[in-house]
């Protein structure tokens, strides 16, 4: 597990404003700060376990323990491939591969030039339009692998 | 106080009392890992399950339920030894082993319960850790928390922030001594202990150079006893001496 | 009757039946290291045996983390729940005293317990430097020690 | 405008009735996740810019429908014209200006757009005519679809909050729970504990103050009716919470919603801010000096925080590990203090229940199980989606009268329901009337509502397999037979489904499953040997053609699986020569297509797109053998 610091805090400051200082803030402002940093860097975690009075080892505990927390900076667009049941058995598992053979890379991982992170999500709740790719924010039901590169092209697109 | 029938022998306990305190008082012994008599029961091993059937329940009734934290109430009857209590806690240690194959105290438990070898895949890359969690309970009870579990599901493991040496940590050797399979390795000398991969100083008697705890350890239980910190600065060895000084000053012996 | 445990320091002649006793009632094999009570040896046939107190105010309950040591009420000595100690060693510096001991052996801390209530070390005593006596008796003077009688004596065992 | 009073909530409610009745017409267009990620906010704003244009006298209302409501989202958008009913699916915004030359200003219908019905091949023109719909009766679900989720006033006047103006000014606490109890309303995620009872104790336990929270992290993989909820009538979880809160007398509350719902949490505190500044939640509520207010959490991504004591250490800060339930979260539960926690669904029907009484409620479904129950369903049916219906409705009803039959009109072989805790139901109970009791004797349960059917492309080992593999993935770790035990399942299993299964696998995974069932800490690991026992005791002869011949029946398993086109049926369409991800398979438009097995990787790619079915499957050993020979 690697750590990785990031080099300005003013936005985890930000964030902590919005919360009172305690513990149940925790998973609330992890969320926070994933979304403005793309990822949990070490000192924004440090300086969050202080302000919150939350132990760091606590701190650590929750961000290691939640699927939605990355302690290793994200590319800019994350693919996500819903693994729910429907999706598995209307074929998930070769939208899997497809993006693997595209992107090189396989579920939770990074492409080096940090464009794309690629990620299982537990159903997301659109199994009527099964199986499913998300690409930032974009949503692709029905989704077949033969039209995954496509799928990236406009996903990615939207997010720059 | 209530009044239970474990095994068949009737005990009266506390009513705050666990299944675990009742089977111990009419000497009944329930194998545990995760339990520890200082620190708040988890239910985590799941070794010490029994068959627990409360007074309003049918007769043949019973639930599997862990001793070490179900609290014990009026009429309870408690089974330790039923086939699927035996069964339940054979797949338990049966799955240990299959962590944890090297491992003396998990081998021992197993023979106990008939098992030689692990029914399972053994780990490939076997360590001792079995995670009762009490490293990271005992940590916590004495407010310091420098440990933690992390991640989840088999990737689980007990770990400080960032796999680091931990900034909390006191050296007190506490999650050490408490570990059932002795798997946190730690030095300690007079002058120097090292624990989690951070180094502490100790805090050594300015006489007789003799040390038991850390400066860290003496700072955090003064804080939290209002025991003055002067009170740890001298080894045991030097306090008797001293008091033995005080005793001929206020004594006359020759 | 309540009793206490009585220290006439001016009696004791260091033979160190007393650390022998404590070490055997505790079933460390005898070994006189273990002992939980120990002498100050001061010079030939002189010391000061050094024993729990059991203060009313212990330094070593208030830092237990876990609650492992208690006073048992009958015999009013502090006692270690073995079962809820943690080996973190915090009374063992607390202690103003030097009375709670690290055993290396056991990883355990060690401390006089009275035995529950009839200190082993006690009938050992050739000279009476230790007592068990009923709290009112604590006070009187101790009966100066003859020396020179009962130098035949040590050494051989009572 | 705050409403002081209860006089001041239904004159209120009486305006807003109005001002919906004073709308011509209304052109309702899905904005659920799936409908919007086919386009219709695009089709939205076509509406409204074409509606500008014309200045014709409708309105357009941003119409948020649950995703699969109908089963259409992969028909999606879909557009609903009121008051006429009409219903248009598949809507692109290039076909906005159409519909409205021709349906709002001319009043005619567009055939093309219309809804098909799979069994009959008829068109259907009335939403409530068709047939998916027709069968439901919809309590919890009551206003989805109704109602724009973020306008509190086209709530109440569809009924919203009116459960709560009863509570408050007619019936003391006490009332309130026995009204609950008369319902006989379980609660509907899954273990169905008895709400009134569960409300009972809360009241009953000592405390200082008490909480009440709700359980939105619906993380059963094809479960989506709580999302559904939570997106499409977020007042119904608000009024039913407020409810509950005055029953017990808390003061605090909390909606946990999963953290992969956005929706949910924008639709969510819209609607908590509305109800704000209506005084319907805060301070003195409608001016009855009771208050109560909402928080929103959002999980952080594990599904164990489902499980109630796991969900509650969430709300506190920390990692989601269940607690032994010895000691109730009704006595100790949030911050120990005494908790009520419901799920979406049974706080989505509370409102109901107290409007028009607990009799009406339980005269619907069966004896043990009362009123009505939300399903999400979905897999190789033709008709997916979500449906509300009185318990006791058969399987059979569900998947055929209601789904339409399964997709292709391929044999049906079980249906999964209750998620990763749940089990398959085989054909020969297709006729089990669904409650709790007859799911968990059937060695399944109801969970929370999701029904996956499968076919016979579907291969019961994989399907187990899966669920073993999210629960591993989910398993917090904390005890022993869980962690271990979810791992061991699945090596044994991994051997299985590459053809290296040995005798005594089913045994041992039998015996592990009873010391999983037994002696795990809470209800993932309790109940996830479930899907492993259900698909032994129905299809055990399939676990046992993967162990001693090494063949997957159904033909998904890729280590025991070959392909290849039957040489008569092919008509050359190309269509698997497309699909194919490895490019094994070769041949020109009309010809006959071959698949090169050595380049194969068994994926079934080819054979899900084949129109004409002429893609066999075969035991790979058998492929050896031919070698050999």
């Amino acid at each position: 597990m690697a750590e990785t610091p990031c080099s300005d805090l003013s936005k985890a400051e930000e964030i902590l404003g919005r919360y009172p200082q305690e513990e149940p803030a925790l998973i609330q402002v992890l969320q926070d700060v994933h979304r403005a940093y793309n990822y949990l860097p070490c000192d924004v975690l440090e300086r969050v376990a202080e302000a919150l009075e939350v132990p760091l080892a606590k701190v650590f505990s929750v961000s290691t323990f939640y699927k939605a927390f990355s302690l290793e900076p994200q590319g800019d667009t994350i693919v996500k491939v819903c693994t729910g049941t429907a999706c598995h058995i209307r074929g998930a598992g070769q939208l899997v591969e497809e993006l693997e053979r595209q992107l090189g890379v396989g579920p939770d991982e990074t492409t080096e030039d940090f464009k794309f992170t690629v990620k299982t999500v537990n159903c997301v709740g659109a199994c009527a339009m099964a199986p499913l790719v998300i690409v930032g924010e974009k949503y692709f039901g029905s989704a077949k692998p033969a039209r995954v590169s496509k799928y990236l092209a406009e996903g990615g697109a939207d997010e720059n | 106080m209530p009044t239970l029938k474990v095994n068949g022998r009737r005990v009266i306990v506390d009513s705050d009392a666990t299944l675990l305190d009742a089977a111990r008082a009419a000497g009944v012994e329930v194998p545990t890992l995760c339990q520890f008599d200082g620190l708040e029961p988890w239910g985590g091993c799941r070794l010490c399950v029994v068959d627990m059937s409360q007074a309003n329940w049918d007769d043949d009734w019973f639930k599997v339920v862990t001793a070490c934290n179900h609290p014990v109430d009026e009429g309870m009857t408690v089974i330790t030894d039923s086939d699927r209590i035996i069964e339940t806690r054979r797949v338990v240690l049966d799955l240990l082993l299959a962590r944890c194959p090297d491992t003396p105290l998990i081998q021992q438990w197993a023979l106990e319960y008939g098992i030689e070898q692990t029914s399972y895949t053994p780990n490939p890359d076997p360590d001792d850790c079995i995670l009762c969690g009490l490293c990271t309970r005992v940590c916590d009870h004495i407010g310091v928390s420098a440990i933690s579990s992390i991640n989840r599901g088999w990737g689980r493991e007990i770990a400080p922030p960032f796999n680091q040496p931990p900034p909390d940590c006191i050296g007190c050797l506490a999650c050490a001594e408490i570990c059932p399979t002795d798997c946190i390795p730690f030095e300690t000398s007079t002058v120097r202990r090292k624990i989690w991969g951070k180094e502490f100083e100790m805090l050594r008697d300015p006489k007789t150079g003799e040390a038991v705890i850390t400066k860290e350890q003496a700072e955090h239980f003064a804080e939290r006893s209002g025991v003055p910190m002067t009170y740890f600065e001298t080894s045991d060895r030097s306090k008797r001496r001293e008091m033995a000084k005080t005793f001929e000053k206020l004594q006359v012996v020759k | 009757m309540h009793m206490i445990y009585k220290v006439s320091v001016e009696r004791c002649i260091a033979c160190g039946k007393c650390e022998l006793a404590c070490a055997f009632a505790h079933g460390s094999e005898g070994r006189p290291a273990k002992t939980r009570i120990n002498i100050h040896r001061r010079g030939p046939e002189l010391g000061t045996p050094i024993v729990c107190f059991q203060c009313d105010d212990a330094a070593c309950v208030a830092v237990c983390p876990t609650e492992a040591l208690a006073r048992n009420v009958e015999t009013g000595a502090i006692e270690m729940v073995r079962s809820r100690c943690i080996s973190c060693r915090m009374c063992v510096a607390a202690c103003p005293f030097g009375n709670m001991l690290w055993d290396e052996t056991y990883h355990c801390v060690q401390k006089c317990d009275l035995c529950g209530g009839d200190p082993r070390c006690v009938p050992f005593c050739p000279t009476g430097a230790i007592a068990w006596v009923p709290v009112e008796e604590a006070a009187i003077p101790p009966e100066p020690l003859d020396r020179e009688s009962l130098t035949f004596e040590t050494g051989t065992g009572v | 405008m705050r409403i002081e009073s209860c006089d001041q909530f239904e004159a209120l409610r009486k305006q807003s009735l109005e001002i919906e009745a004073n709308r011509k017409q209304q052109v309702l267009v899905c904005c659920g996740t799936g409908c919007l990620a086919s386009g219709s906010k695009e089709v939205a704003e076509a509406f409204a810019d074409e509606i500008a244009k014309r200045s014709i006298d409708a309105t357009v209302d941003l119409f948020v429908k649950s995703t699969g409501c109908h089963g259409f989202c992969e028909r999606g958008p879909l557009v609903v014209l009121n008051p006429q009913g009409i219903l248009y699916t598949k809507v692109k915004p290039g076909r906005v200006e159409e519909i409205v030359e021709k349906t709002l200003v001319g009043g005619e219908v567009i055939p093309g757009l219309l809804y098909k019905d799979p069994v009959s091949g008829e068109r259907v023109e009335q939403y409530g005519e068709v047939p998916f719909y027709r069968h439901q009766v919809r309590v919890a679900m009551r206003n989805i679809g109704r109602i724009d989720p973020t306008d509190i006033l086209d709530a109440i006047a569809q009924g919203a909050y009116s459960g709560v103006a009863k509570a408050l000014f007619e019936m003391s606490p006490h009332e309130v729970i026995g009204e609950v109890a008369t319902s006989g309303q379980r609660g509907r995620g899954g273990a169905g504990f008895n709400t009134a009872r569960k409300w009972q104790s809360c009241k009953d336990a000592p405390g200082e103050r008490c909480y009440v929270l709700c359980n939105g992290d619906e993380g059963d993989p094809g479960a989506f009716k709580d999302r559904s909820i939570m997106e499409g009538d977020p007042h119904s979880v608000l009024e039913g919470m407020i409810i509950g809160a005055y029953a017990v007398q808390a003061n605090e509350g909390w909606i946990y919603v999963r953290d992969e719902y956005p929706l949910a949490v924008v639709n969510l505190t819209i609607a908590i801010r509305e109800a704000r500044k209506y005084g319907l939640l805060g301070e003195n509520i409608m001016g009855s000096g009771f208050d109560f207010d909402i928080k929103i959490s959002r999980g952080g991504g594990a599904f164990v925080c489902g499980e109630s004591s796991a969900l509650m250490r969430s709300l506190e800060g920390k990692t989601g590990e269940p607690r032994a339930k010895y000691v109730h979260s009704t006595d100790k539960g949030l911050f120990d203090l005494p908790t009520v926690l419901n799920n979406v669904e049974t706080w989505a029907g509370i409102g109901a229940i107290i409007e028009r009484g607990g009799a009406w409620f339980a005269s619907m479904g069966t004896e043990r199980s009362k009123g009505t129950k939300a399903f999400s369903l979905v897999g190789k049916v033709k008709n997916t989606g979500l449906i509300e219906l009185p318990m006791g409705t058969t399987l059979r009803h569900i998947i055929y009268d209601i789904g339409g039959g399964i997709l292709k009109d391929r044999p049906f072989k079980a249906v999964q329901t209750g998620g990763p805790s749940g089990g398959c139901v085989p054909e020969e109970l297709l006729d089990l009337p669904v409650d709790y009791e007859e799911l968990t004797e059937a060695g399944s349960m109801m969970g929370s509502g999701g029904m996956i059917v499968m076919d016979d492309r579907t291969c019961m080992v994989d399907v187990s397999r899966f669920f073993l593999a999210f629960l591993e993935e989910e398993s917090c770790g904390k005890c022993t037979p869980c962690r271990e035990g979810l791992k061991q399942m699945l090596h044994v299993y991994g051997r299985i489904i590459a053809g290296k299964g040995q005798a005594g696998d089913l045994e041992l995974i039998e015996k592990l499953a009873a010391g999983m069932q037994l002696g795990s800490l809470c209800e993932l690991g309790k109940s996830a040997p479930n899907p492993v026992l259900s698909t032994l005791r129905y299809f055990r002869s399939e676990y046992e053609a993967h162990i001693s011949d090494h063949a997957c029946p159904a033909g998904v398993c890729r280590e025991l699986t070959a392909f290849e086109i039957v040489e008569d049926g092919c008509d050359g369409c190309h269509l698997c020569y497309k699909a194919c991800p490895v490019d094994a398979i070769t041949g020109v438009v009309k010809e006959l297509h071959v698949i090169d097995h050595e380049a194969c990787i068994s994926c079934g790619a080819c054979l899900d797109v084949c129109p004409t079915d002429t893609i066999r499957t075969f035991p790979k050993h058998e492929l050896e053998k031919a070698e050999v020979v």
